[in-house]
C-alpha cells in the first residue's frame, strides 16, 4: 500500500465510533488543497449526484503519472475524494490498475459510499480514474 | 382516542434499528410504511387467491375479479366519488401523464396551462411536454415570498389568463403547505377551466371529499397512503374522465378488435390496458380501511401535535432556518443549518437513526426560487410521535456539533 | 433430476382446494403462481427494508436501492443482456406502447409496421394506434393455414413490402406457438426495420437468450414469469433505445427542470418516471433466481413431457377439436368439444376444480380467422404434471357427460 | 314468491350436488322459448360478456305488465336467463320491484353469477329489468 494513503487512513482507522470517523472524513476534506476554479468545468462535474462532485484528472506524460483535482461543495464527500485523490494521486497507471478502492473502502468501513445508490459519485469518480489508468498503462 | 401505541405495532417497520439505534422514520413524504393488514393480504393473496382478473371462468379468477372491483369501491367510498369515476394507476406520476396526453385533442395552439411554482416535476414535465406537442403555452401561479399559492390571487389570475386547464398540487412535498383550493376551483368553473389536482401528498393526510372539492381530476399513489408501491390512481369526473382520448391501448381496455379497427370500452376500463397490479389493488383496499377506521379529527390532531412541536423545537436551534409554512401545513418540514449541505446533515441524521431526505425533492423550480440546492426535509405521517421529535432535535444537535 | 414435488411444494397457491375439491390450476398463460421466496421477499420488504429509492440520504433508502439495482441486473443475466438496455414497466402492455410511443418520431406517413394476425391486443392495439396518428399504415404478415408464423414466408415479406417496424409474438397466448424468431430477424436486419417481439408468454418457458436472438426489443411481464403483479419491463438496444422519444414524463427520469424546459436522463432512467414498483422489483428478482436455479433443459424436458401427455389424451376424446399447433409449443392448447360454448365447459370443469380460460384470450383476429367465437385454453407451467392432465381429461369427460 | 318461479326452481333446489343443479340449469335453458331472431338487435345485445346474451324487454300498457324474452348461445347462461326470466316475466311493475333476484340466486346457490366479475351478462340483465320497472312504476 502506498504511504500517504496510509497516513491519512490511520485516523479514520482509529476513529472511536462513527461519529469520530466522520470527523476525521470531513477534516481530510477541509485538507484537501483547493481546486482551481478553471479546472471546475461542466466536463469535470459528475452526473447525477445531489452534492456537486467536481474531478479534474490528466495524466503527466513526464513523470508517467496520474494528476488528480477534485472538490465537492458537502463536507463528506470531499472528504472521501481526499481518500481517492490520497490512493491515486501520483501513481503510474500500472500502480493505479494494481489499487482495489473498494477493498480499501471496505476496510475503513465506508463500502456504503461506494454503492451504486449512494448517488454521491465516489463510485464514478473511482470508475473514472481507473478507466484513465486503463487507458495509459 | 387516537391510540399511538396500538397504531405505531401495527407498522412492524417502526421496529427496525439502523446503525445499532431504533429507527426514527421522518421520509413518509417519500414513501409510508405499511400497516401489517397490508401485507398479509398481499401474502394472503399470492398464497392463496393468485389469479388473473375479468377473463376467467373460474373461481380463482371471479374471486380475484370481485376483490378487485371491490376495491374500487372502497376507495370510492374514501374519496367520496363513483366507482366509475376512478382509474386505476401505477402511481401519480403515470396518473397526471395519462390526463395530460388524454387531454391532447381538447387542447389548441395557443391555449395556456397553467402550473404553479412549487410544483412536484411529476406535474410540471408532463404539461411541458403537452405545450410543446400543440403548440399551447405554459403559464406560472403565482405564489407569496413564503412559497404558498396564493389562493385570491390564484383565482384573478386564472379568471384573467383564462388558461384552459389549471393544474396544482393540494399540498406540497417539499413544504407540507396545503392549497386553499376552493377560491380556484371556484375560478376554474368561473371560466370553463378543467382542475387537476395533485393529491400525491394531501391525499393520506387530508381524507379529501372529491365531491365538496368539486375538481376535475385528482391523482394520488398508494404508496403514499399505507398501500404498496406501483400502484396509484386518479379521479375523474366522470364525463370528462370518458371523453380523454385512450391512454394505453391492449387488452382489457378494448370492446372489439380487428387487424384494421378497435373499439374501446367506457371508462374507468378504456384507461386500464392490460394485466392491473390485482396484488397491489387487493392490499391496497386494505390501508384504505385501516385510514377508515381511524377517526380522521383525531388523527389530524395528532398529527398537527406531533408537527407544531418539531416547528418549535427545530426553530428553536440556532442557525436553523425552516422554509414551510408554520400553519396549514400536512407535516413536512424542510430546513437547513446555517450554509452546510444538506447531504451532510442527512447523512450524520442517518448515523443516529434518523431517516430524512435531503436534495431538492423533485421541486428544482422552488430550489431556485430560494436560491439553495436543496433542504433536509422531515416529514411526519400518523405513527410518528413527539419522541421522534425529540429524537430528531437531539441526533441534530450532535450533528452540528460534529459540523461546527 | 428436475424434482417436481419439490418444486410443487415451493408454490403455496396450488394447496388450494376448489368446490371442495384440489384445485388443478391450467391457467399459467393468464398468470403465473409465485414461489413462497417471492411471497417472503414482498414481507421481508415491507416489513423491514421499505423505503423510497434513488433519493434517500438514509440507510433504507440506500439499501433498498442497491436491491432495486441488483434486480436489474439478475434480469439482464437472465436475458444476458446489459442492465442499462432494461426498463421496468407496469407490464408488458405499458412495454408496447412505450415503444410504439417513442418510436413515433422515428416515423413519417406512408411508412409501414407489421404485425402477424395472431399477436395478442396488446401487440396490436398500440401499433394501430401509432400508425393512426402518423399516417403510416399497418400490415399484417402471412401465417399459415394452422395458425403459424411461417418463418420464411415472413421473411420474403418483410424483404419485400420493407416495412419500418416488425413486431410479432415469440409465442402465442391462445395457441402457445413458438415463432422461429431467426429468419424474421435476420430479414429486419437486411432491410433495417426495428424487431420489436412479444416475450410475454415465451419469456419463462424459454429463457431466451436475447443476444442471440438480437432483435431490438423484447417485452415481459413479471406476473407471468412467477413475479408479483403491477410489472413488467422490456429490454431495447442501448442506443436504439435511448434514442426512443420519452414516454411518461415527471420525478426520476429528468436531469433538470425549470419552469421552462427539463432535461432527460439516459435510458434506462429516462423511461422509468416516477416512483418505481420497488417490492415488485426486489421480489421479482427471486422470481428470476428461482428460475435459474432450474436446470432449463430439465425444465422445458418436463413442460415438453406433460404437454405431449396432454395433447393425446385430449386427441383421445372424441368430438375435440385442438387448434394449437402440436410441437413447438410453449404449452398452451386451445380446443373446443363439438359445437358447445367454451364458457359452458369452463364453468363446468370449473365444478370439478380445473381452472382453465375460456374465450377469445385478447386475440380476436384469430377467432375471427377460426370462425369461432372462442376456445377453452389449458396452459401449463414448469410446476403442473401428468395428473394434473388426468385430472383435466377426467373433468372434461364428466363435464361433456353434463352437456350431451 | 310468484309460482312460475317456483315452478322453474324446484328442480334446481332438489338437485344432488352441482352437477345436478346445472343439468338443471340447463334444462331450463333448453326450454326456453324460442326468441325471434327480429328481436335480436344490437340493443339487445348485453355489452361485454364472453358468452352473447340478448335481453328484450318491453312493456305492457293494457295488461300493465313487463314483457321479456332473451336468448344466449351458451347453455348455462340461457338457463340462469330463463330462471331471470320465470322470475320477472309477466309482472307488474310494482310486483318487479319487490323483488330480490339476489335474495333467490343466493337461496339456489347460484349468487356467483351474479357477482359483477363474472362478466356473464346475468347482472346487467337483472339490473336492466328492475330499471324499467322503477321507471314505469
Ligand atoms: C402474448 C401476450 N402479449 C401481451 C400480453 C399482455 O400482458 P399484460 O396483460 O401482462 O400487460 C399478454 C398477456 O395476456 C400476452 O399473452
Ligand atoms: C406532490 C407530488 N406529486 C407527485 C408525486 C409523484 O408520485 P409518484 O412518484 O408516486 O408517481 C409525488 C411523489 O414524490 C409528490 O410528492
Amino acid at each position: 500500500m502506498n504511504s500517504p494513503f496510509q497516513a491519512v487512513t490511520k485516523d479514520i482507522e482509529n476513529a472511536a465510533g462513527w461519529q469520530q470517523k466522520y470527523r476525521q472524513i470531513m477534516l481530510l476534506g477541509k485538507q484537501l488543497p483547493v481546486m482551481p476554479e478553471a479546472l471546475k468545468v461542466d466536463d469535470a462535474l459528475v452526473k447525477g449526484c445531489e452534492s456537486k462532485v467536481w474531478l479534474y484528472i490528466d495524466f503527466d506524460h513526464t513523470e508517467n503519472s496520474l494528476v488528480l483535482a477534485g472538490d465537492s461543495d458537502t463536507r463528506i464527500v470531499k472528504g472521501l475524494l481526499a481518500l481517492i485523490l490520497a490512493l491515486y494521486n501520483g501513481l503510474t497507471p500500472q500502480q493505479a490498475t494494481q489499487i482495489n478502492a473498494y477493498d480499501e473502502f471496505e476496510r475503513l468501513g465506508l463500502i456504503s459510499h461506494l454503492s451504486p445508490s449512494r448517488g454521491n459519485g465516489i463510485k464514478a469518480m473511482v470508475d473514472k480514474i481507473q478507466a484513465m489508468a486503463e487507458q495509459k498503462r | 382516542m387516537f391510540d399511538i401505541a396500538k397504531i405505531r405495532a401495527d407498522f412492524p417497520l417502526l421496529k427496525q434499528q439502523i446503525n445499532g439505534q431504533p429507527l426514527v422514520y421522518l421520509d413518509s413524504a417519500a414513501t409510508s410504511h405499511k400497516p401489517q393488514a397490508v401485507i398479509d393480504a398481499l401474502t394472503h393473496f399470492y398464497s392463496a387467491e393468485n389469479a388473473n382478473v375479468h377473463r376467467g371462468r373460474h373461481t380463482l379468477s371471479d374471486n380475484a375479479t370481485r376483490k378487485y372491483e371491490q376495491a374500487r369501491k372502497s376507495l370510492a367510498n374514501y374519496f367520496q366519488v363513483e366507482s366509475n369515476e376512478l382509474v386505476w394507476t401505477k402511481g401519480a406520476t403515470e396518473s397526471i401523464n395519462l390526463i395530460a396526453n388524454g387531454l391532447t385533442s381538447k387542447l389548441k395552439a395557443g391555449d395556456k396551462v397553467a402550473i404553479s411554482a412549487i410544483e412536484h416535476h411529476a406535474n410540471i414535465v408532463p404539461w411541458q411536454q403537452l405545450v410543446k406537442r400543440i403548440g399551447a403555452e405554459l403559464i406560472v401561479l403565482p405564489i407569496t415570498s413564503d412559497l404558498v399559492i396564493d389562493a385570491q390571487q390564484c383565482a384573478e389570475f386564472i379568471e384573467q389568463h383564462k388558461p384552459k386547464v389549471v393544474a396544482i398540487t393540494h399540498a406540497s412535498n417539499t413544504l407540507g403547505n396545503i392549497t386553499d383550493l376552493a377560491p380556484i376551483i371556484q375560478a376554474c368553473k368561473n371560466i370553463n377551466a378543467i382542475s387537476v389536482i395533485d393529491g400525491a401528498q394531501a391525499a393520506m393526510h387530508l381524507r379529501p371529499n372529491l365531491r365538496e372539492i368539486d375538481c376535475d381530476f385528482y391523482v394520488f399513489s398508494a404508496h403514499k397512503m399505507l398501500g404498496p408501491t406501483g400502484l396509484g390512481g386518479l379521479y375523474g369526473r366522470f364525463e370528462l374522465l370518458n371523453s380523454l382520448d385512450a391512454y394505453q391501448t391492449g387488452g382489457e381496455m378494448i370492446e372489439t378488435v380487428s387487424l384494421t379497427q378497435s373499439n374501446f370500452r367506457e371508462a374507468p376500463g378504456k384507461f386500464e390496458a392490460g394485466t392491473p397490479n390485482i396484488a397491489g389493488v387487493i392490499a391496497f383496499t386494505e390501508a384504505i380501511e385501516y385510514l377508515t377506521s381511524l377517526n380522521f379529527q383525531q388523527m389530524r390532531q395528532h398529527e398537527h401535535t406531533v408537527f407544531s412541536y418539531a416547528i418549535k423545537q427545530l426553530s428553536a436551534i440556532d442557525g436553523i432556518t425552516i422554509y414551510s409554512q408554520h400553519h396549514n401545513n400536512i407535516g413536512n418540514i424542510s430546513f437547513n443549518y446555517k450554509n452546510e449541505h444538506p447531504f451532510d446533515l442527512a447523512t450524520l441524521l442517518d448515523g443516529f437513526g434518523v431517516a430524512v431526505r435531503s436534495g431538492h425533492h423533485c421541486t428544482q423550480p422552488i430550489m431556485s426560487q430560494l436560491s439553495i440546492s436543496g433542504t433536509v426535509r422531515a416529514s411526519f405521517a400518523l405513527y410518528n410521535t413527539k419522541e421522534d421529535v425529540d429524537a430528531l432535535i437531539t441526533a441534530l444537535k450532535n450533528s452540528i456539533e460534529l459540523l461546527d
